[in-house]
């Protein structure tokens, strides 16, 4: 038997070193229908990775040019290589944490400067691999390794972070709606320039335990309850609104 | 201080503040220096700000190659501001040229020196309207007393400038020099 | 050690009858009785041997890559080698298509 | 009237040390740098940044020192010869990329301006303090090559070595100048004849592999179809992470110990002067060792036998040239602008005294104030 996008994937694995239910692995599946209808040739791939479970989503899996870096310098290293070599198209992906908190002058940066990356953060609210530590995007009373009682810091709101930065676009959709995440990706790699794609990730290990009773199916649907378009979004006040991922794309 | 075809070694020290030109002048003089076939040494000693601050500039002028290239004993001192000469006048030895602008220096008594008063910022500021051509001024006052470097060369340096305005301010001010030098 | 796998109702993979499948692949033989619509309908009403409709929405949420599809067939496949049992596919089936049991 | 002497055959030009590290740079075929400002370094960025931009090539200042370096590995791996150049503070900020660069084998070159620390120290002044942080600043074992230069010419000799070095062996390599050196203006001749190493890109092996005799794998670049895998966790023959297998950890940091210490004689390069018939000798590098020369030429003229052994490369240390001097002179003198960095380590390899001669005022050691400890030090 085969797996889906098996051209994609490097042969010899034993599968991905996710957990069951990894949202991760459904973000995978999605960039990598997005590259194979752009009929990007691997040998033209290169994908950037941080450190965090997200930064295993490229690597090794994916069979092309990979580049696992340190924790939170994937954009730099993406940036002195798309620069070098302009004709790879460079792919970050990576963590939230990794991305938006030790990573996030670099993100800012790249997108001001307008380097053509495409950026993918899984955001999965937690530090995952590390044991669950709250991170720059863990929502306003969510329970983690550090804040047991529930975390009181308002998370990043990734997309306009960079929008303001410079993006030429930034979209935002959880891995529950698999095909419009997949669609999105596909746009922000057609367009030069910074682009940038917030999947939000359902973490069933550390973070689903620890907030959502039951089985990954229970921590998906939570997930996907609180995922709000931009009309929805401005019928809220600001509190209610950060309490929810507002999914759409987003144009400068 | 004739230089002559043995063995020369002249360490000039140029001193002032920050935003005076003066590690211009120590550039100049160093590339003077080059352009006459010398060995040069040159380096600067100045604060973390771009204005303001002690500002030194050491040339090492040598016909043989250069052990250590930063500036120990001067033999020439140009003096273009209070505190450093203040500092650095009375510590030469016997024998150091001390040059110094009137505009910036009030002189102190210093019987083992030699001490030359160059009003360059005063001339400048006369002749050529403004005060921040006086660097090259008590550059062209020095070069004339000491023939650190030949003549030829400092004009090849001075025509170096890209401008042809600063080529004609400089070498207006390079005479300019020149005469207060023979004056002093 | 028991796992949690999932699995298609009354087969280890998704198959469905073969005039369902014809029929959504081409509708040669319902073309004439019934239009595209009211096939698409049927199809989905009977839910005799398998409920599938080959929607790809298990091939599209499953985290490891292991629901592909025959491109001769259109059956939806899963490889067990690579499947975590996490039951994402089951829960996302919309017409109930897969159901977990557990693997002893 | 000037004397002139006698002229050189081939043209010199008065030049900063710092930009004359610039023109090495691009004569040693490097095509992309990635830096951040920092006093005294600066000018080998604004100068390198020119040429790359008239030559061709990419220059990018980046927002930090973190990214700067970043940028040259990720640069690196699509097959291009990079560097950065930076000074103490930024020099620890890239420390922790570096640690991935040795584990990664990639090959850069960084030039570290030292200047007077720790901390924001005395930016313009002359420190330095970083000759242990080149050797020990990064995490995890690591085995650097570093040059130190000493006049404007080696700024520019040394980059261009240290290119060759990086290319051959894949390690990161440093060009530890200092203040002094980097801002000093002497005249240098910008020699084009030296050989140029490349990296080995397409031989036989996998990028990580273990097969080549000299343990130098080839190293392919993104976009060569080799799909390659490149991590800074511990990692197999051809990338693939192998974070709890015992033995691809323990032979990997084997192999690039082996890769700078069983090259030791290759890469080593020391400058002996006076050495002959000496009975003290100093043992310096950078400016200390300019310093030192002059107090050499100044103590023979008393009739003092000194001598100055100076290693224009620093790490790999030169432990036999040290212990071949350690069995032949009196006393060994090592003056250095930090408080006896390089001393401690020269004891380890000699037995006659060792005494260190520090100064940490941002100044250079005067030659006279080595005269008179060595006359003190009898």
């Amino acid at each position: 038997m085969t797996r889906a996008m098996e051209p994609y994937l490097r042969g010899g694995l034993k599968g991905t070193p996710f957990c069951p239910g990894c949202g991760h692995g459904v973000l995978l599946g999605a960039v990598l229908r997005a590259v194979d209808r752009l009929k990007i040739k691997r040998e033209d791939l290169l994908f950037v990775s941080g450190i965090g479970c997200a930064a295993w989503i490229p690597s090794p899996n994916i069979a092309a040019d990979t580049l696992h870096t340190l924790h939170g310098r994937a954009v730099a290293f993406a940036t002195g290589a798309k620069l070098a070599r302009p004709e790879l198209t460079t792919i970050v992906v990576s963590g939230d944490g990794d991305l938006t908190s030790i990573g996030g002058n670099h993100l800012i940066h790249a997108a001001r400067r307008d380097v053509d990356l495409t950026v993918i953060c899984a955001n999965n609210q937690i530090y995952g691999m590390t044991g669950g530590q709250t991170a720059s995007t863990t929502p306003i009373g969510a329970k983690t390794a550090t804040d047991p009682t529930g975390n009181r810091w308002r998370p990043f709101d990734t997309v306009s972070l960079v929008l303001s930065a410079g993006a030429r676009y930034a979209a935002r959709f959880p891995v529950t709606q698999p095909g419009r995440l997949s669609a999105a990706i596909e746009t922000a790699l057609s367009i030069k320039g910074f682009t940038f794609v917030e999947a939000i990730s359902p973490c069933p290990t550390q973070f689903g335990r620890r907030n959502i009773a039951g089985d990954v199916s229970k921590l998906y649907d939570a997930i996907a309850a609180l995922c709000i378009d931009e009309e929805q979004a401005r019928a809220m006040d600001f509190d209610t609104r950060l309490l929810h991922f507002v999914t759409g794309e987003f144009r400068p | 201080m004739t230089p002559s075809l043995e063995a020369l070694h002249i360490e000039v020290r140029i001193a002032g503040e920050a935003g005076q030109g003066v590690l211009l002048s120590g550039q100049m003089l160093a590339e003077m220096a080059s352009a006459d076939g010398y060995e040069v040494a040159q380096s600067a000693r100045y604060g973390a700000a771009v204005r303001g601050g002690e500002a030194l500039a050491d040339v090492i002028v040598s016909t043989e190659p250069i052990d250590f290239p930063l500036v120990e004993r001067p033999h020439y001192l140009v003096a273009l501001s209070q505190p450093t000469y203040d500092r650095l006048a009375p510590a030469q030895a016997a024998g150091t040229l001390v040059i110094f602008d009137p505009f910036f220096v009030k002189p102190q008594d210093l019987p083992s020196i030699r001490q030359i008063r160059i009003p360059a910022t005063d001339v400048a500021i006369a002749e050529l309207g403004r005060a921040t051509g006086a660097n090259v001024v008590a550059l062209a006052a020095l070069v004339e007393v000491s023939s650190v470097v030949g003549q030829e060369a400092a004009q090849t340096v001075l025509e170096r400038a890209e401008n042809p305005k600063f080529r004609a301010a400089n070498r207006k001010a390079w005479q300019l020099g020149q005469r207060l030098a023979q004056e002093a | 050690m028991k796992r949690d796998i999932c699995r298609v109702i009354g087969n280890k993979r998704p198959t469905a009858p073969t005039a369902l499948a014809s029929g959504l692949a081409s509708f040669e033989e319902t073309d004439a009785t019934l239009t595209v619509e009211q096939a698409m309908n049927e199809a989905r009403r009977c839910t005799a041997a398998s409920p599938c409709t080959y929607c790809e929405v298990c091939e599209l949420i499953c985290p490891d890559l292991a629901i592909t599809r025959d491109p001769r067939s259109r059956e939806l496949l899963i490889d067990l080698d690579y499947c975590k049992g996490c039951g994402l596919c089951a829960h996302y089936c919309p017409h109930h298509a897969i159901e977990m049991i557990v693997d002893v | 009237m000037s004397a002139k002497p006698v002229s050189s055959p081939k043209p010199k030009v008065l030049m900063q040390g710092n930009v004359a590290a610039a023109e090495g740079a691009y004569r040693a075929g490097c095509r992309f740098f990635a830096g951040y400002p920092i006093t005294p370094s600066s000018e080998i960025m604004v100068r390198t940044g020119e040429l790359l931009k008239e030559k061709g090539g990419t220059f990018v200042q980046m927002e930090d020192e973190i990214a700067s370096i970043g940028a040259v590995i990720g640069a690196s791996w699509t097959g291009v010869k990079a560097m950065t150049a930076t000074s103490g503070p930024g020099f620890s900020l890239m420390q922790e990329c570096l640690g991935y660069a040795y584990f990664t084998e990639t090959p850069l070159v960084l030039i570290d301006v030292q200047r007077a620390g720790p901390a924001t120290g005395q930016a313009t002044h002359v420190g330095q303090g970083d000759v242990m942080q080149v050797r020990y600043g990064s995490h995890g074992d690591v085995f650097p090559i570093a040059l130190c230069p000493w006049s404007v010419q080696e700024m520019y000799d040394l980059t261009i070595a240290a290119f060759n070095l990086s290319e051959r062996y894949r390690v990161p390599t440093f060009v530890v100048a200092d203040e002094a050196v980097g801002h000093l203006r002497e005249n240098v001749v910008l020699h084009d004849d030296f050989e140029i190493f490349n990296r080995n890109r397409s031989g036989a092996g996998d990028p990580f592999g273990h097969d080549a005799p000299d343990g130098v794998p080839p190293m392919p670049a993104y976009g060569d179809g080799a799909a390659l895998l490149v991590t800074g966790s511990t990692h197999d023959s051809r990338g693939y992470r192998k974070v709890d297998d015992p033995k691809v950890h323990e032979a990997l940091v084997t192999r690039l110990m082996r890769k700078t210490m069983d090259h030791v004689e290759e890469i080593g390069d020391v400058d002996e002067y006076m050495l002959d018939d000496a009975e003290v000798a100093f043992f310096a590098y950078g400016i200390s060792a300019r310093s030192a020369l002059a107090a050499v030429n100044r103590l023979r003229a008393k009739g003092v036998r000194a001598g100055l052994l100076r290693p224009r490369v620093l790490w790999p240390f030169p432990a036999p040239q040290l212990q071949a001097l350690g069995a032949r002179v009196r006393s060994l003198f090592v003056p250095e602008l930090n408080k006896g960095m390089i001393a401690g380590v020269c004891r380890e390899y000699v037995t006659v005294p060792v005494h260190a001669i520090n100064q940490c005022n941002g100044k250079a050691l005067s030659p006279d104030k080595l005269v008179a400890f060595v006359e003190e030090h009898p």
